[in-house]
């Protein structure tokens, strides 16, 4: 192993968080040791996560990101339907289309009817009918289509 | 004593704490309100339950009046405190409480709308028998007829705008010629403000005190005054500091402006805590200048020298309890002066919103803090730069001073500029120790070569 | 009013802090001295100068006499105040200060020396007719002549050590045959702890109210009193709330213990602030129990209901000014509590210094702190846990409680443990509530079985 | 490996956050091994000295941990000589003896005598003659021999 390969091969390491590597070949043996790389400080290094599970967690995120949270634009209560007697106004799972009424929030007596803004699939509701909600409160994710 | 089990406090900052500690002490539960910067406030904090009723804009959060009537309903909340500022002198709001069954803790929606035309509360005190500054007979129509008055009473005269109060919607005409022009200014102004061009006309009077008394009245009318706070210490009509009594408040005077507080509080059938402003000139005369029907700022001064719980007898009042007190037994005693900690530029009283880094504030025997600040809390831009009061009290009004001086030495504010260094100097200053002050102050003290003149002559 | 120019604070944390606040006040400066822990402590920061004295052990610093009085003599200071604890209570150095011509803010040594004999104490007091608690006359000299007093006065006894005080070198002797154990421990421990192996011996009185009478006395002989202090509320005779009235002082039994209290003052030639202790029973009867010669940890609850800022009236008494009221001029208003916040565990009362981490102090009407804590101090090992004391003012009893109980929930200390669980659960058991409790009150609360049954009983 | 190799591998190394690297290679065998990187991590890095100024601060500091500074045991005055006319204990630059006055701390009337713990050199007095003394205030600095 020549000067020039093992200047390829620290050069190598620079990229990973490799941080020990022994070659044996035709008589020469090379072993490179380092500090942990990526610096995740001493610190802080406990409580991070192994990388596989970062990666999970940053799929998950990705995908969260893709989605779409209605929230409520007033402090009210939250309503699936129109009325007490009336089936609510989507089911979960399934199809809505931009400008439908998702729920109702009323408030000072008035009913605010909330559409959704996107084409997409109702994945979920985040409140249960009746309750009272926030202003900025999530009500449902919507994944878009 | 059935007070209140759930109050919805309509406010934010330090009024909002002070308004959470009284209920906190009369057993009742507190519901705070925010919008969505002050999600890491004090208020918020410390309320049993908070709810987010709108984005930072005031207008869609602390002035949003079906978001907190909404909030105070899915919270079951019996009454909702207004503080000061943002809907406490809507009387659209204290009627909006009322049809939705909610007690506004506050006088009745018509006192407010008295209160607040200042043109016909002059005509009204008038008619009582308050002393209203020289000037027009309610409000001027055209500008001859507001001419004419302006030649009657003499030059230099103000002309402020019906629907104004505390300092906004005013024009200055220091002679006729410049008349015409300022009318129309004021008329615009009071027009762009409060959509209302109504405007009056009083004698401008230059060298005043701002003398105020604290009124309480209860449901059944009874109402008493808890003594005279002067608040002259001003800047552009914005209290910096105020004191309890005044340095030239008798035992007569106080009976004399006291008597006429209450006879404009009466005037408006006036219930809950109110305040009646006045303007009192060198020479000892009084004049009705206008009446806030709210609780004020400067409130603690008067409830260290009366040992009255303000904020608490305004729910007492709500819950339709009667006064404890009799004029008579109302007893002042000591000295009670109160600074106003703003997040503002000391020099140029620019706000200055940001995050405090350090927080140190001052204890000991004597002193008060009201405060929403804490360690490493964000002072958003959003809203007024009011951060903290120091307010103490003293035997006298010399050992208040001295209180208040070594009081804003232990307060430490750290990350922001603060109006700190303005109080050391202002209580430094001779004409503040000497009580010989008017509203033109802060300009004297500010003025360096004025002053050595002054201390030469 | 000539009072110093300069005084110097033998002392460290939030008493080193309180007297620095009524030094600037009353407009004279100050010198801190600290040990080379404290370089960062509050008081060092606050004093306009401060002298590092020795390292942290406090033989070296705190209770250096010739350290502290050479701080005094090369910072030009004109007076001493010793706070309470250290030097507070030490004749020598009451001498030590009067021959180096600097004046000790405090009572004088003989005084000091009368007050620390509790055995001579106790046989003044009888002489002059102020009632002790049953016992020795005087000092016991043998085993044989104790034991043969405590047959007289029956059993049990408890055999203390003349040079005690504050809860130590004490022992309980429940019947006969364990009493001559019982002496010589006593006796043994004496030496140890005082170096002074003499003994005295009192009936030993388990159902007991400790109430104690503020004291002031100046240069003339004036004495008066400012009412008493309820301070049942002890672990290990560690008091942890203080209050002010006490719940079972009728106006009669104020005149009384008051009577007595000034009594005691004057058989000790009493001069500056003191207070005279005495053990309650339920039945009514008071007994002298001890004189502390110096400014007490609890004084800000009489500061609150008298009016009288108790640290200043010291400063005055030492200058040589007479006091400025007779008695029937100190009016008491209201009813304040003080909770003892101490860096300790609330459970086990284990101390537990450390930095810190992040700090909210209480506000709003009514309440006062004492503190020399801030963001980020830290709370060394050397010296006592106490880190706070938050004293509230109300209209009564309940308003004080309620005033306190909200002041809890605000007071958040990060970092360290401290006995603010304990107080918030102290201040919401029925017994204190309703007033109903004597020195054993902590013991019954950590009981739940016992309580339990009380109740239900 | 030549000693020109060596050096170019070393000068390779600095580049990176290598800590350890062993070649073995026709008998010859080169173990490299460093402290940890020079990790003035990215937060502190910007504060941080130049390596010069680093090494030249170092120096003073090692110097400076070599003298003895002679710091008081008690507060008080500091005298340089036993009365106002006689000559000063020792003058600066010149050596003391362990166990040689070097200075009067008076408190409370009373002289004490401040010996020097060590033989050296008296490099400086910190403090003014008559000035007030703190505990623990230093009063000289001394290079011990």
């Amino acid at each position: 192993m020549e000067l020039e390969d093992l200047k390829q091969l620290i050069e190598l390491l620079k990229e990973t968080d490799i941080t020990e590597i022994q070659v044996e070949k035709e008589g020469t043996k090379v072993k490179i040791k380092r500090e942990k790389f990526f610096q995740p400080l001493e610190a802080a290094a406990p409580k991070s996560p192994s990388v596989q599970e970062s990666l999970i967690k940053k799929e998950i995120e990705d995908e969260m990101q893709r989605l779409i949270t209605v929230t409520s634009p007033i402090v009210g209560t939250f309503y699936r339907s129109p009325s007490p007697e009336a089936p609510i106004f989507v089911e979960t799972g399934l199809r809505v289309k931009k400008g439908q009424v998702l729920c109702i929030i009323e408030a000072m007596k008035l009913m605010n009817e909330i559409e959704s803004e996107v084409d997409g699939i109702l994945l979920k509701a985040l409140v249960e009918n009746g309750q009272p909600v926030e202003y900025g409160e999530p009500l449902f994710l919507i994944e878009p289509l | 004593m059935k007070l209140f089990k759930k109050i919805l406090v309509a406010n934010r900052g330090e009024i909002a704490v002070r308004i959470i500690r009284a209920c906190k002490e009369l057993d009742i539960k507190t519901v705070a309100v925010y919008s969505d910067v002050d999600k890491e406030s004090m208020h918020t904090k410390l309320a049993d339950e908070s709810v987010c009723i709108g984005p930072a804009n005031s207008a869609q959060s602390y002035n949003n009046i079906p978001g907190i009537l909404t909030a105070a309903e899915i919270t079951d909340s019996e009454a909702i405190h207004p503080g000061y500022g943002f809907l406490s002198e809507n009387p659209q709001f204290a009627e909006a409480c009322l049809s939705s069954g909610i007690i506004f803790i506050g006088p009745s929606a018509d006192s407010i709308r008295l209160g607040g035309d200042k043109a016909k509360a002059r005509q009204t005190m008038k008619r009582r028998g308050v002393p209203v500054v020289p000037g027009s007979d309610g409000p001027v129509v055209t500008e001859e007829a507001a001419l004419k008055i302006a030649k009657k009473i003499g030059f230099p005269v103000i002309i402020k705008a019906s629907a104004g109060g505390g300092g906004r919607g005013m024009r200055i005409a220091k002679e006729e010629p410049e008349f015409e022009k300022q009318y129309y200014m004021a008329q615009r102004e009071a027009l762009t403000a409060f959509g209302n061009g109504e405007l009056y006309i009083e004698k401008y009077i230059t060298e005043m005190r701002h003398i105020e008394v604290q009124i309480l009245g209860d449901s059944k009318g009874n109402i008493i005054h808890l003594g005279e706070r002067d608040c002259s210490i001003q800047r552009r009509h914005q209290k910096l500091i105020e004191e309890s009594p005044s340095f030239i408040a008798t035992q007569k005077f106080r009976k004399k402006i006291g008597d006429y507080a209450v006879k404009a509080a009466r005037a408006l059938k006036y219930r809950n805590a109110g305040t009646v402003e006045f303007i009192v000139e060198p020479a000892g005369n009084i004049y009705f200048m206008e009446m806030n029907t709210r609780l004020q700022v400067e409130h603690p001064v008067t409830e260290y020298v009366s040992g009255v719980d303000i904020v608490k007898e305004q729910i007492k009042i709500a819950a339709g309890l009667p006064l404890e007190w009799k004029q008579i037994q109302i007893k002042l005693s000591g000295h009670a002066i109160e600074c106003r900690i703003n997040a503002e530029d000391p020099e140029r009283f620019i706000p200055c919103p940001g995050k405090i880094t350090f927080l140190a504030l001052p204890g000991g025997p004597g002193v008060r803090v009201d405060t929403a600040a804490y360690n490493g809390c964000v002072i958003p831009s959003h809203y007024d730069s009011l951060i903290a009061k120091l307010i103490v009290h003293g035997r006298d009004r010399a050992e208040a001073i001295a209180r208040m001086k070594r009081a804003l030495d232990e307060f430490i504010i750290e990350g922001i500029k603060t109006t700190i260094p303005f109080h050391k100097k202002a209580l430094n200053s001779p004409a503040f120790i000497k009580g010989d002050f008017t509203t033109g102050f802060i300009e004297k003290m500010n003025a360096p070569v004025q002053n050595t003149g002054k201390e030469s002559a």
